[in-house]
């Protein structure tokens, strides 16, 4: 009873963090912002629902362990990888104020890739 | 189960129904490609919440497999799909 | 004798998977994480018995702390989502990993990234890491000591 | 064991071959996938003259999921009449298109993957017609388009990837058409084995499952490239590499034919009146559109892939006209058209192999065959085979075809067709005297080109079935006899009287 | 037979006139066989029938009597001096091998034609005659004018070739048999059937066409540029005899109604008289003979329509004297043109001096077609005279024919008297024609049947001649025909018509320049211009319809696919299921059910309103997603899951083609799809309403029962030990379908990489640009693909772990594949797409450095190669291709709880083993960065190029 | 929902058909995989939408028709597959041509 008490409480909660994850994405004002909410806070929310469920239902732990594992793993990097792109395309920050990155980034960015794509773009358009 | 629970699991579910319906509005209204992408990678987190909950409600694993097969494959699709919308996507 | 190191967690992953804990099945796993590391040829060196112990005290430690690092900081940003008046401070800061070692860099982002509020957006040659947060003002007094402390935890992984 | 796995061989062979091809040093893969349609085409054979001797159905049940209470529960492959005769058939042009492929000049049978496309080709052809599952039959035609999509984009002709395109692209609705076909009819009865299906059709017709009968019906003609389904043939007959488009559009197109034959006879035999008035009606705009279009393109191969629109247009009146004899016709038809396309095309390709631009276009091959009267004269014979000439096996399968029309009472269209039969012979011999009569333009050297042995045999076959028809006629009508009723499928596969 | 043997020994031919007298001895033989076999038959018939194709009825038959002998012997005997003839016009030619083979083969094809005993046999050879004409027409085909004249030829009595077989087999049908015997017996019966009009209409269109009658005679004028023993042999004495041999054979059968009559009648005279006046026409010597040879067959064709006994006699006289004067006079033709050069009338003129015997021979002929006496030509029209006033016809019919008839006699003085005075009287027109005599024996091929002409006429009742004529007649007509060949026959109304006409026909000589206009005119050439150009012009719309647009292709598809159902469907509706919003016993699951259904069409239509193709795509994976969570509600775990993993896949797969895609290409595409098309809007709302239809008829009538699936629930883990029942329908109950199924899959992969290696680089298109302009910027190219950037170690770690995860993943996919979703599919796509990560993140030459194990066609091989020997296997355990058999337990493998070493598992190894193959295969090629897919191509030219070179050593 | 259903897959087929009637390349390549999405799960929901629980062995309610589900299953890498090789096939195309305008794709005709 208590046992299902808590998973009560923890679905409760999960479902908040989703809502509030999706909140996030609907009033952060950019991208950055924005993948705080859904990249981690969504992401705690399923974790909490897969606690739940190994808690109240005959599922197999290990399995809800494995995939909490990965989530933890891939969550945060699939932001990364999004903050990355966002910063390679140029995409500014609303009121930033600081970046660190500005000047030594050695990526590509969009401002290359557009460049490239005027002075050089007719080869590539060429070639494929 | 107690009704308190499977009531819990219900409301649980139909509220991240609602929010994918509102990540894929969200797609298609985004401010740009990341934020789309965002919008994308969203749809597979609550899919996944879905699928747990579906799971739950079922009481069978069957659904964490599923689940494991989206979070994997989820994360390749928008590492390619991000490489892509800054390299290979055109104005 | 260092694919060890791979071939224990991808033993540990099967049977979590398969959810079948009998005898045979550990072996069946034994095999198949065998036959994946023989596949991917990892470049790894060779640990001892000692080591295993730390590696799993100190990744333990990490564990539990970036999941603490985790909820509190979700409740931070849940705090300031709901908030009418969303105010942020956002900015981009470097933030040098302090270790020559890979691991620790990619660890340490991991966590960083984890943790609500900050992310990590591009890591350089060097092991800089350059970190978005929320609330830079306040990332940039904090994070060198947290930083630190994750260091110090890892260490044992990556000598 | 090897009896019972009659059916199954004709489909295994080349699936097993055109792996092990891909094993295989480069040099050893075209002897090897001959080798390998040789064996098949025995295997096919022998189930032909077994289902000859035992006068019924050799049924595999694959996996051995046999019927169970009246139930096939498994895929079941069935070897009778109709099946087995399309399957040598097309086996034996195939096989020929081998012949034509190793002496071909074409870059593309030189690609590693050339020749294991082209046994998969001959698997999925021949899956389809074995089948006796609906669904099984959707794979296998997929096996089918697919390895006929590849083998066209990666042809010499500069146009190949557009015309392997086009086609995919409306192969993937015929795709659609079939797999809502099937979805309708096992949603009304709850299986996909055809003569399960014949059984339940014959006792009820749901809306659903006529609604799927009209889909079942756009597939086959989309197969068969039968007007107004036909545009991607022009294109993909003329632009697939020689050795395959003779196959295409000899044997391949004869999948619809099939289909017609099946859907007509065996699944939809209280709908076939309105089935064969539909057929007869698109059969007869076939063979005018065809034959018109035929004359008016302006490159060989393209004409004679309109031809066949022509001349499936004549097969599909013959299977409209739905008599015992007339589908006999169109049965000795379809076989007698298979060899004389299947050379025809070969003739094309091997004429514009020696033109000075490697081309069948008309304005490429003017006089080319001047030098090559030997080329000529099989290309009369073919060109007599279509238009239906004795001494060669078209005049029997033109006479027929009217002699069952003149049976069958069938006038308006035989004369429909009649009349048009003439353009067969316009684009014909205005194609054989532009290529042999009409003299070049400037010095045409002589120019070694793609070898005739297959298209040789094949005209060779032609005449010969047009000297000693019995065999092929007696087959036919054994054929036309046992699809004339559904019954004895059922029984051989379901074991039981309906 | 002779045909053949030229064939052989052409090599050896001497290539001088005594070929002829060589080849000649071939109808010297069949004219011994002929004659003696008419002398054993006398006044009987000889048949003889052997079953050619028992199973449609056809025999090879044939029959032998006084008509076919009296044919046979024509054609026969003229064949011999045309043989003789020949030798000598192609003295020195190498090349008319070919001349003799075809004409030898033609020789073979008449004969067959008039000793035929059954319409199919007739229609064989006939058919025959058409063809070795048209060779021998065209003999000279470098010339225009000989193709066009060959074509014609073969168009028109090609076309009469499909009526008379049409006929033929009404005929049959009506008679009960095709051969004549039954035929005439049947004569009653046929008669009196309602399609006798069609069978007389088609049998007579046939006839009429080999005939050359008024209309379809146009192509024996254009035949004309045949060499001149052909035009001779066939074009005057035998193939166009075949028309009047099949009437006549006919006759007993079909004659003597009404419109038997008036047919033959009115296109005979129309023939007679129309050919005899443009026969003066012509310039050319050639043509004026065809167009008296035309006349000639109307005079013919009229005679049989005749229901007398006279005009049977006139038409076996007819036949025979036309043969053998007209021959003559073109043999002649062709001396003089082989002599003079020239065959125009024109430019003739005197040789009567140089060529003295052609000139006696021309006389002779030329007398014998103007129908003077004492020639055997006078005879024909005698007779022919006496039929058109034989008082079974009523007067008007009568005058009208007398009138034509005298007209058409008339004319054909005119004709002879061109022949003879323009030709050999006076002086040449043209100064540089000059002729000298030919050999004697081409001389003497004319003078025979010239001499023979005037002694059939100087020698009358000869009575073996004079009996054979009648039994010929005889068989033509049914009944006794006496036959008297008497030339003077005392003075009577056709002797003084004859009369009448010859001198009419001198009056109009003396006047022909008045007459004769020689200039183009309306023809019924016309008319075959028209015709053919109605048809190039129908020919030409026809191939426009293939307008290259592929939506308009699709879209003719989609509207044609809903005749097709309205025809068979016809809105018959089952009773439907009433509107409920929700119907599930569980009201959630519908929920979720609406809310993805409404994502799935909000996505998909955001794919159409999204200007931007990347957009459109993530739209594209959503629905995908959407569709698997519908999915898993059904509940189809196992379909959600390939449905995820599809539907990833194929968002990867697209971005990576995407990638390769000019970039600007595809800014121009993005800019296509701005407006709404309505015909295309209304064609999708087809389609659409089509399958919701189809989808509300299906679950109203639910719950169905389906046949098979029970037995599956019921056996799946007795038989199979799969928990999975929908994995144990896929590797064990429809394990042919999975067969094929990774066959197809792994022929995608195959045919990607076939594709990239291979077609990419075809015609230079791609080549070019690759070697010339992209190797400066091969280092920004290597940049700038998606494969090659460099990212942050932190994502390198993560992806690093992604492919060992994957694997195992992958491993108990494959592993516990008949317990839990999943199963080698899966696993394939799971373990592939974390290579294409590697791909992504890594590059592709150090992804394949470190996975030295990735050999994506023996994948491929391997895979389906282990379904096959797994199943060949349990065919040796259980006797069944396929058959699902637990390996584990036969060898008593200790095995943890749920898995097995079964054929279900070696089945799911060899999907994964099939699909890492093929996908790999895909993203290989696609996601390969587009600098490194370049040295590929290279190297792959290289390579082929290597192995171009060997092959042409 | 049996109204509802239907429409939605109708509609799913009819965006479908509608985009592979659009010029764009790639919209119509999306329209190819929006085909064998909507004919999917036609055959899934129309064919075997009636159980409860997952057809798995000793299911404890009424199992949805697993026969569609092992159709489907086929059907999804079939068409797999197939998009693969028209995707491979559009980027040699569109570089032969050089165009990603359907329309522009018509060398063959007549
Ligand atoms: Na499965
Ligand atoms: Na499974």
């Amino acid at each position: 009873m208590i046992v299902e008490l808590l998973a009560v409480i923890t679905i409760m909660v999960a479902t908040m963090f989703s809502v509030i994850g999706v909140v996030g994405f609907r009033r952060l004002p950019d991208v950055y912002t924005r993948l705080h909410a859904t990249g981690k806070v969504g992401v705690l929310g399923v974790v909490m629902l897969l606690i739940a469920a190994v808690l109240v239902t005959p599922l197999v732990w290990s399995k809800a362990l494995v995939l909490i594992l990965l989530l933890l793993v891939v969550g945060p990097v699939t932001a990364h990888v999004l903050a990355l792109a966002a910063y390679e395309l140029g995409i500014e920050m609303k009121e930033g104020q600081q970046d660190d990155l500005q000047g030594v980034f050695t990526g590509i960015t969009a401002e290359k890739i557009r460049l490239q794509d005027t002075s050089e773009g007719v080869k590539r358009g060429l070639f494929e | 189960m107690s009704t308190l629970l499977i009531g819990t699991l219900y409301f649980s579910l139909a509220v991240h129904t609602l929010l994918i319906g509102y990540a894929v509005w969200r797609m298609w209204r985004g401010e740009n490609r990341i934020d789309r992408l965002m919008g994308f990678d969203l749809i597979g987190t609550l899919i996944l919440g879905v699928l747990v909950l579906i799971a739950m409600i079922e009481e069978t694993s069957i659904f964490i497999d599923v689940g494991l097969g989206l979070t994997a494959l989820g994360f390749v699709g928008v590492v390619a799909l991000a490489r892509y919308a800054v390299a290979g996507e055109v104005e | 004798m260092g694919y060890f190191t791979w071939i224990v967690p991808l033993t540990l992953l099967y049977v979590g998977l398969t959810a079948n804990a009998e005898g045979l099945n550990w072996i069946v796993g034994l095999l198949l994480a065998t036959l994946v590391t023989f596949l991917m040829r990892p470049e790894v060196k060779p640990h001892g018995i000692d080591w295993w112990g730390r590696a799993i005290v100190s990744g333990t430690r990490f564990v539990v702390t970036l999941l603490w690092d985790l909820m509190v900081s979700s409740v931070q940003v849940a705090g300031l989502v709901i908030n009418r008046d969303i105010r942020v401070h956002q900015g981009i800061m470097a933030l040098p990993t302090k270790h020559p070692a890979k691991g620790i860099t990619v660890l340490s982002a991991q966590a960083i990234t984890l943790t609500p509020g900050e992310l990590v957006v591009d890591i350089d040659d060097e092991g800089t890491m350059y970190v978005h947060s929320l609330n830079v003002v306040a990332a940039m007094e904090s994070e060198p000591a947290a930083q630190a402390k994750r260091v110090a935890q890892l260490e044992a992984l990556f000598e | 064991m090897i009896e019972l796995h009659l059916p199954l061989l004709p489909i295994l062979i080349p699936l097993v071959g055109s792996m092990l091809l891909l094993l295989l040093p480069a040099s050893w893969r075209g002897p090897f996938a001959l080798g390998t349609m040789v064996v098949s085409l025995v295997a096919s054979s022998r189930l032909l003259q077994v289902v000859a001797t035992t006068g019924t159905a050799l049924v595999f049940h694959a996996g051995r999921w046999e019927v169970v209470e009246g139930v096939a529960t498994g895929i079941t492959l069935v070897g009778d009449w109709l099946s087995a005769m399309f399957v040598v058939m097309s086996q034996l042009v195939m096989l020929l298109g081998f012949v034509y492929a190793l002496g071909c000049g074409d870059k593309v049978t030189g690609y590693g993957s050339f020749y294991t496309l082209f046994l998969l080709l001959v698997t999925g052809l021949t899956g389809t017609f074995l089948t006796g599952d609906l669904f099984n039959l959707f794979v296998f035609a997929e096996l089918l388009v697919l390895s006929g999509t590849l083998l066209t984009a990666v042809a010499d002709d500069k146009f190949g990837v557009e015309a392997a395109f086009k086609y995919f692209y409306i192969s993937l609705l015929a795709a659609a058409f079939l797999l809502l076909a099937c979805g309708g009819l096992y949603i009304s009865y709850g299986t996909v084995n055809m003569a399960q299906l014949s059984v339940a059709l014959a006792a009820e017709t749901t809306p659903l499952a006529l609604i799927a009968g009209g889909l079942l019906l756009a597939t086959f003609m989309i197969k068969s490239a039968t007007v107004p389904f036909h545009f991607w043939q022009p294109d993909f007959h003329a632009a697939a590499p020689t050795p395959v488009s003779a196959t295409l559009s000899s044997v391949v197109v004869k999948l619809g034919v099939y289909g017609y034959l099946r859907m007509t006879t065996l699944l939809f035999v209280e709908q076939a009146e309105i089935l064969q008035t539909i057929l007869l009606v698109v059969g007869v705009v076939g063979v005018v559109f065809g034959g018109l279009a035929a004359i008016g393109t302006h490159n060989m191969k393209r004409m004679l892939a309109y031809s066949t629109l022509a001349q499936v247009g004549f097969i599909l009146v013959g299977i409209g006209w739905g008599t015992a004899l007339s589908l006999a016709a169109a049965l000795v038809f379809t076989v007698n058209h298979a060899l004389i396309k299947a050379a025809m095309l070969m003739l094309a390709g091997a004429v514009a192999s020696r033109a000075p631009v490697k081309s069948a276009d008309f304005e490429h091959i003017v006089g080319v065959g001047q030098a090559h009267p030997r080329m000529g004269i099989l290309f009369f014979v073919g060109a007599m085979g279509l238009a239906g000439i004795p001494p060669t096996s078209g005049f029997i399968s033109k006479m027929l075809i009217f002699n069952s029309g003149v049976a069958g009472m069938g006038y308006w269209s035989l004369g429909l067709i009649g009349v048009a039969a003439i353009l067969t012979l316009v684009y014909t011999m205005r194609a054989f005297m532009r290529v042999w009569w009409v003299p070049a333009e400037g010095d045409l050297p002589f120019k070694r080109g793609d070898r005739l042995w297959a298209p040789a045999l094949l005209l060779l076959g032609v005449v010969v079935l047009g000297l000693w028809a019995e065999p092929l006629l007696v087959v036919a009508e054994a054929t036309a006899e046992w699809i004339m009723k559904p019954d004895p499928y059922v029984e051989a596969v379901l074991g039981l009287v309906p | 037979m002779g045909a053949l043997l030229v064939w052989v020994l052409r090599k050896w031919m001497p290539i001088t006139a005594a070929r002829g007298w060589l080849l000649s001895i071939f109808p010297l033989m069949s004219l011994g066989l002929l004659g003696r076999a008419w002398w054993l038959v006398e006044d009987k018939y000889l048949s003889w029938s052997w079953a050619w194709v028992p199973a449609a009825n056809l025999n090879i038959s044939f029959y032998y009597d006084a008509l076919s002998a009296l044919f046979g012997l024509m054609v026969a005997g003229i064949g011999v001096l045309i043989l003789i003839y020949g030798g000598y016009y192609f003295a020195d030619d190498k090349d008319a091998n070919r001349f003799f083979a075809y004409l030898l083969l033609f020789m073979g094809m008449m004969l067959g034609v008039v000793v035929a005993g059954d319409l199919i046999t007739m229609f064989l050879f006939w058919e025959g005659t058409s063809i070795t004409s048209f060779l021998l027409v065209a003999y000279k085909y470098k010339y225009e004018s000989a193709r066009k004249g060959a074509f014609k030829a073969l168009f028109i009595t090609g076309g009469g070739g499909i009526a008379l077989l049409a006929g033929s087999l009404f005929l049959g049908h009506i008679a009960g048999g095709y051969d004549f015997k039954t035929i005439f017996s049947q004569a009653e019966v046929i008669q009196q059937h309602e399609l006798y009009w069609v069978v007389l209409g088609l049998i007579a269109f046939g006839a009429f066409t080999k005939s050359a009658q008024v209309p379809a005679h146009i192509w024996l004028p254009a035949a004309m540029s045949a060499p001149t023993p052909a035009s001779a042999y066939l074009h005057s004495a035998t193939m166009v005899k075949a028309g009047i041999y099949l009437l006549a054979r006919l006759n007993p059968a079909l004659g003597g109604t009404e419109s038997w009559f008036w047919l033959l009648s009115t296109v005979g005279l129309v023939t007679m008289v129309t050919g005899a006046y443009w026969g003066i026409q012509q310039d050319d010597l050639k043509g004026l003979l065809a167009y008296s040879t035309i006349s000639q067959l109307g005079v013919l064709t009229f005679l049989i329509g005749q229901e007398t006994e006279i005009a049977f006699k006139a038409l076996v006289i007819g036949v025979i004297a036309h043969a053998l004067f007209k021959s003559a006079l073109f043999m002649c033709a062709g001396i003089i043109d082989h002599e003079t050069g020239t065959r125009l009338l024109s430019r003739l003129g005197g040789l009567r001096q140089s060529m003295p015997i052609t000139f006696v021979v021309v006389v002779m002929a030329g007398l014998s077609l103007a129908g003077s006496p004492p020639m055997f030509g006078f005879l024909a029209k005698e007779t022919l005279l006496a039929t058109a006033v034989h008082p079974t016809l009523s007067t008007a019919t009568s005058w009208l024919f007398v009138l034509a008839i005298v007209v058409a006699a008339a004319f054909k003085l005119v004709q002879a008297g061109l022949v003879i005075v323009d030709v050999f009287m006076g002086e040449p027109r043209d100064k540089g024609v000059k002729g000298h005599e030919a050999p004697w024996g081409m001389v003497m091929a004319p003078l025979l049947p010239a001499l023979a002409s005037m002694g059939v006429g100087l020698l009358p009742n000869t009575a073996i001649v004079a009996t054979f004529f009648g039994k010929a007649a005889e068989a033509a007509y049914g009944d006794k025909v006496k036959v008297s060949l008497a030339l003077w026959t005392g003075i009577n109304i056709p002797l003084l018509l004859s009369m009448g006409a010859i001198t009419a026909g001198l009056i109009l000589f003396s006047q022909r320049s008045w007459l004769i206009k020689r200039e183009e005119r309306w023809s019924f050439n016309r008319v075959y211009d028209g015709v053919l150009g109605g048809m190039d012009r129908l020919a030409f719309w026809a191939t426009r319809t293939q307008t290259g647009y592929l939506r308009h292709y699709l879209a003719v598809m989609m509207v044609a696919m809903w005749v097709l159902v309205l025809l068979l469907w016809r809105f018959d509706w089952p009773t439907l299921a009433p509107f409920e919003l929700f119907d599930d016993t569980r009201l959630e699951f519908d929920l979720i059910r609406l809310v993805s259904l409404v994502t799935i069409v909000a996505a998909a239509v955001t794919t159409i309103v999204l200007k931007r193709d990347f957009g459109a795509i993530l739209a594209l994976g959503a629905v995908g997603l959407s569709v698997a969570v519908y999915m898993a509600v059904e509940p189809a775990p196992d379909v959600a899951l390939v449905q995820i993993v599809v539907d990833l896949l194929a968002t990867v797969i697209l971005v990576l083609a995407l990638d390769r895609l000019p970039r600007e290409q595809r800014r121009a595409a993005q800019t296509l799809q701005s407006q709404i098309s309505w015909l295309r809007a209304g064609i999708a709302t087809g389609g659409g309403l089509l399958v919701a239809g189809m989808s509300y008829m299906a679950l109203s009538t639910r719950p169905r029962v389906s046949l098979v699936t029970p037995y599956y629930e019921q056996s799946a883990k007795a038989l199979t030990g799969a928990s999975d029942i929908v994995g144990a329908v896929i590797v064990d109950f429809r394990a042919l379908d999975t067969l094929i199924e990774i066959t197809v899959f792994s022929l995608a992969g195959i045919g990607v990489f076939t594709l990239f290696r291979w077609a990419a680089r075809k015609h230079g298109d791609h080549e070019a640009a690759v070697a010339n302009r992209m190797e400066p910027s091969l280092a920004a190219l290597m940049q700038f693909s998606i494969g090659e950037r460099p990212v942050s170690a932190y994502l390198q770690a993560v992806v690093t772990m992604v492919l060992p995860v994957a694997l195992v993943i992958g491993g108990i996919h494959m592993l516990y594949g008949h317990e839990q979703p999943g199963d080698g599919f899966t696993a394939g796509v799971i373990i592939s797409l974390a290579i294409g990560l590697w791909y992504v993140v890594f590059g592709f030459r150090e992804t394949r450095r470190r996975l030295w194990w990735l050999r994506p066609h023996g994948f491929i091989s391997l895979g389906v190669l282990l379904v096959i020997v797994t199943g060949l296997i349990s065919m040796g355990v259980e006797g069944y291709f396929l058959a699902s058999v637990d390996f584990g337990k036969m060898i008593g493998l200790p095995l943890p709880e749920g898995m097995k070493f079964s054929s279900g598992f070696l089945f799911e190894v060899a999907i994964a083993s099939a699909v890492v193959g093929g996908v790999s295969l895909i993203l290989d090629t696609l996601g390969r960065p587009a600098a490194l897919a370049v040295q590929i191509h290279r190297a792959a030219q290289a390579e082929f190029d290597e192995a171009e070179k060997m092959d042409s050593q | 929902m049996v109204l509802l259903t239907s429409i939605g897959i109708g509609m799913l087929f009819g965006v479908a058909i509608y985009q592979m009637l659009q010029r764009n390349v790639i919209r119509s390549a999306i329209g190819i995989i929006l085909l064998g999405n909507a004919i999917n799960l036609f055959l899934l929901a129309a064919g075997s939408q009636n159980g409860l629980v997952p057809a798995y062995d000793k299911a404890k309610d009424v199992m949805p028709d697993a026969l569609p589900q092992a159709f489907v299953l086929t059907a999804i890498v079939i068409s797999m597959g197939g998009v693969a090789v028209i995707l491979a096939m559009l980027y040699i195309v569109s570089a032969r041509y050089g165009t990603g305008d359907l329309d522009e794709i018509n060398g063959l005709k007549h």
